[in-house]
């Protein structure tokens, strides 16, 4: 991306650090959106928002090739759009409207965009790391040197399809990361109350073998960097490895839920660590100063603006959607 | 008395219970402090405490399987699986061991827990938050299947299961919290395996569970209009099962149409009709149909979610084509 | 050609697949060099190698949910899951992920894959080893459902499930491995949702499935003795349900027994009796019967495990009795 | 057990480890029963033996109180007669005799002696850790101090419900233990190829912050005393404890499985450390020569020959008894 700043041209560092900027501000203000139109009644059912999470996705992403696999759970909006999809294909989705990501069928918990490698959004905790495994598994018989993430809570870490997928993924030495997303909840109860260590997923990598690591997940530098390395051993045929990033959502866990469970200094230590603001710092560091961030603020104002108003406007999906998809053909039916 | 919500009504039945018997402990996700995450255990941790009431972590397995080794040993667990979905996480426990440890012990365990869970669609949460699961429990011999339609049932059939000595798995309609009716008097005790007659009529009969009373309900009223009489029956629960009020209700009517929120391929009223076509075959003067969801996951947009599921609009085209018949 | 072995039949269909699609790769407990707990994945560890056979722990979710990423990406995985009471512990992906991840994306992804497995009862395997369980994947919308009878169809319905852009839960029946029948020729597949009339009668219409085929063909033999001609229709899967063929027999028939392992309650021939009772109200001559598993969970003894499940001998009281009515 | 020996009088320790022989040997011959009763076509099904693995059961229930609860798994005769059940309706179990312990109902996967806190034999691998997980949250809740068991293989380490069950222990501070029986199989594939730790249920502790400790499973007073300790713990309320029993079964993982896949050399050395062998040099440190031994051999062959006579002469079950047990109140049907 080419951005001039007061200091006139950046340095690669601060253009990439910026362009990474840029995708976390446009979800954050798709998030709010979410929640201005799930409060508007616009969006029904229920959304889980990833705001104050987006270094997780975007740094993450960075550090992908495009045909590698990310799977998501139901707080997956920001995976969704650091792998590609669109503000207003995601809104759309939410709003219940044809043109969402999975034509209004999947929803806010199921967000997919299969042809940039974001390979769904699963709604059961857990499921979905034994599928990542399985795509890693596919990657290695395939010979393609793709690797999968399994993005996750810090509450998945207590079921046990996160360890059955760790093991399987250690003794066939898969190139899978598993990147616990610890937001100190699972719904409404710290997660320390129901989980026998202190880092939920780091604590058990041992237990399969693997190594692991504590990140600053609201650091998109930090994300990017220690996933590049997990990254590069995986496609190395180095295996897995646990990544849990320390982070925290904005808002309540879905819904209109206030979180009033949560302490007041606890909130408010997390909102300065924000990460949109440590990478304003750091882009400030770097010798950007706010014209190019602001800059970067208002193009993320007008994409949400205009997705809204195009998701507002779209059609809803035909009645006739409700019996698509179900079989590979379309004609087939259960029964003769 | 005032009306009171199907919601408040599920922690009244458990409450109640739980100050009968000091052996009736809750465990679940979020249950406690947090009140449930549909607000369905609301003043159980207050007034019962931490020894009562325990939040556990996500482990659907470890909360099924834990409730029934402290129903062997005297207790009685009521467990609460968010979705009943999430019965698929802990299937092993629902399916193959809870509904068997007294059989294949030759009677030397047993299994005194309720297992509760927020069933059924029309909200919006799409393919995995939805479903309507009844039929799985009922292919399992040994499980007790309770799914009302009404607060004072709710409480009601919540003393039964709680004081059941076999296991009860206990749905708790999404679609139904918010809704009102009068409240259970006390010491309201509805016994597991009683069909209600919730509406009379003569030219045929509704059978329905959970959701599909009001469904079926709202579809009388409208045939009602048009000189069609239908007769509702509330199973309330699938397992015992009431057939003898249904074949009463069928001997009086002679035709049947049974309404399902589950798909109809599999549905529960697949065996409520095979007994009908057996047992009461005489009965009949025209053929039985099934109002049932359509053979898909359930679809995220509210528009796509009705289309799928049973309306009070299909019972009725349905009832329609078949007194014309 | 000399008769093989349903047993042998289950291999070769899985073989004859690999040689022809390289994406084809199977995982499972023990089915690598060990060749499998029931023999039913002999000599493809020796012909394909382990990167195509695939030893896994004890991790059914680890299996199947594997699979499903597999398959989402371009291969064919071919899962094990040794009994198929086991399916209780993946119930989360057979029944939430697997059969609706093509659905809930809106059609961007799909999970051709098979889960194979080893169903039902009659060995003295206990109530956790023992079920018939094809009514549990039957009642979840976006599984097809095959339960063949012979080694021929094994051969055929294992191209088809393997072919198929579907998930696919093929029941391999633990009380038919060793039974004889003619080997499937060359490139033989049979398609998926077509039922064979595996018997032509007259007087009644009995439909079967994996087990009970070959029960009700004995059943047949000791009717017809007694001048009394029973149609076999063997469904060979329950989705895909070939209801036409049903319905067909039953025209000619006018009488309908369903022979079921699985319980009564829940059963599949619920829905099969339900749409016979609409669709086909006025070919009956007589109530539909259904001859299924006492609702019990499997017991150990031999003797007590031959009462709960259907014999011979209760079909033919069954329809001796219906073809009296 | 008043025993005279070649040298008088015994001591206590050795009159408590010969009759810890004694059960053990007892059990034995209730295998070797069982595997000829299999052979002959009197046991049908199927049947896990856990010959060689005695010393765990024997060691362990030497630990125990009474009222405390033992659950096991489908490899589980040595677990049930070591918690009281006789010989006798174990093999009539076996042989589908109204006698048997579960009157026929279980069979040899599921025995059962619930009036001597036996609470089960599951067939389903994993699935009985939460439920002992309960029995303990039970007795504690009930304030009795009794402790629960949960003994379970190598293999089983690797299933979701282990790690479910040990992370609520675990919060929870439940009285209860796991015994792991490594064997060093699951069926026929050798447990190290399929699990990504050396030592599949001690090396997963520590993800569930709980103690450990691999042990000599063929060595009962072993497992008696590290099974003290950690009964003592749970019961002063110091919470679950993971042990590791190291054993070897000498027969096949069931049925007529003749275990071709295990090398030669490593069932000699096995075969060299049976628990039995083990005792009896043991005994003979202590001074208890042969004659008090092949004593408790002989009563051993004794009851054994008595039980085998007597499940043989008892009747079968009553067709009736298919039906009962289904519900609390036998009368109760699943329709009206
Ligand atoms: C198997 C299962 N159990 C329970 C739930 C309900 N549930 C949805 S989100 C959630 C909390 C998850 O916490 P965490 O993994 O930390 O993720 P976060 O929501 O914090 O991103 C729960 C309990 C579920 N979806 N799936
Ligand atoms: C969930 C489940 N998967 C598979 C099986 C089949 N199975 C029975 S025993 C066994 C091996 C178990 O090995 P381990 O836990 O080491 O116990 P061992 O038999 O060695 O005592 C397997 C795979 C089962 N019973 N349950
Ligand atoms: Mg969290
Ligand atoms: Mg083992």
């Amino acid at each position: 991306m080419a951005v001039s700043t007061e200091a006139g041209q950046l340095t690669d560092q601060a253009a990439e650090l910026l362009d990474l900027y840029q995708q976390m501000a446009v979800i954050r203000r798709t998030e709010k959106a979410a929640n201005d139109l799930f409060l508007a009644g616009l969006v029904k059912g229920t959304t889980h928002l990833a705001a104050g999470q987006e270094a997780v996705a975007v740094g993450a992403s960075a550090a992908l090739r495009p045909d590698d696999y990310v799977f998501a759970t139901y707080r997956g909006h920001h995976h969704a759009m650091a792998r590609g999809a669109s503000p207003e294909a995601c809104l759309a989705e939410l709003m219940s409207k044809s043109t969402g990501l999975c034509g209004a069928k999947g929803g806010s918990m199921h967000l997919t965009k299969a042809d940039t490698g974001m390979l769904g959004s699963y709604a059961i905790v857990g499921s979905h790391l034994p599928m990542a495994t399985g795509a890693a598994w596919s990657a290695t018989l395939r010979g393609t040197e793709q690797v999968a993430v399994a993005f996750f809570g810090d509450g998945a870490t207590n079921i046990g399809a996160f360890h059955e997928a760790l093991n399987l993924a250690a003794v066939w030495r898969l190139p899978v990361l598993f990147v616990c997303e610890n937001n100190l909840y699972m719904e409404y109860t710290p997660i320390g109350s129901v989980t026998a260590v202190a880092n939920p997923a780091a604590d058990r990598a041992s237990a399969h073998n693997l190594p692991s690591e504590v990140i600053d997940g609201n650091d998109v530098l930090v994300v990017r960097d220690r996933m590049s390395e997990a990254v590069a051993r995986a496609r190395a045929g180095g295996g897995p490895t646990v990544l849990e990033a320390r982070t925290y959502r904005h808002y309540g866990h879905s819904r209109t839920d206030p979180a009033k469970y949560r302490p007041e200094d606890e909130v408010r230590d997390w909102m300065a660590r924000d990460p949109l603001t440590v990478t304003r710092e750091q882009l400030s560091r770097l010798g950007i100063g706010d014209g190019p961030l602001d800059e970067a603020d208002q193009r993320a104002d007008q994409i949400i603006a205009a997705a809204v108003d195009a998701a507002k406007a779209a059609p809803g999906p035909d009645l006739g959607a409700t019996y698509t998809h179900v079989w590979a053909e379309e004609s087939t039916t259960w029964r003769t | 008395m005032a009306d009171v919500t199907y919601r408040d009504a599920v922690a009244d039945g458990i409450a109640r219970e739980m100050r009968r018997d000091p052996t009736v402990v809750c465990l679940g996700e979020d249950i406690g402090a947090a009140e449930g995450v549909f607000k369905t255990t609301v003043g159980l941790f207050q007034e019962f405490g931490p020894k009562r009431v325990w939040d556990t972590p996500i482990s659907e397995q470890a909360i099924v399987g834990a409730a029934l080794g402290a129903a062997m040993t005297g207790m009685r667990p009521v467990a609460e699986i968010m979705f009943s979905d999430f019965l698929a996480c802990c299937w092993d426990y629902m399916a193959n061991e809870i509904p068997k440890v007294r059989y294949m012990t030759g009677g030397q365990l047993s299994a005194p827990l309720v297992v509760r869970t927020a069933n059924g669609g029309g909200l919006g949460f799409g393919a995995q938050h939805s479903q309507a699961v009844e039929n799985w429990t009922f292919t399992v011999p040994g499980l007790k299947v309770v799914a009302p339609s009404t607060p004072a049932d709710v409480v009601g059939l919540m003393a039964s299961a709680i004081r059941s000595e076999d296991p009860v798995v206990f749905f708790e309609h999404k679609g139904l919290l918010a809704t009102k009716g009068p409240a259970a008097p006390d010491d309201h005790v509805v016994p597991l395996g009683e069909a209600a007659v919730v509406r009379d009529g003569s030219d045929v009969t509704l059978v329905a569970l959970a959701s599909t009373v009001p469904t079926s309900l709202a579809a009388a009223d409208v045939l009602a209009e048009e000189g069609i009489s239908a007769e509702v029956v509330d199973l309330r629960c699938l397992v015992p099962l009431d057939m003898r009020r249904v074949l009463d209700s069928v001997q009086r009517t002679s035709r049947l149409v049974i309404v399902e929120e589950n798909p109809y391929q599999g549905g529960w009223g697949g065996t409520v009709a095979s007994i009908v076509a057996d047992e009461g075959f005489e009965l009949l003067d025209a053929p039985i149909r099934r109002v049932a969801a359509a053979c898909v996951p359930l679809p995220f947009a509210d528009v796509l979610e009705a289309e799928a599921i049973p309306s009070a609009d299909d019972v009725v085209d349905t009832v329609r084509r078949l007194t014309a018949y």
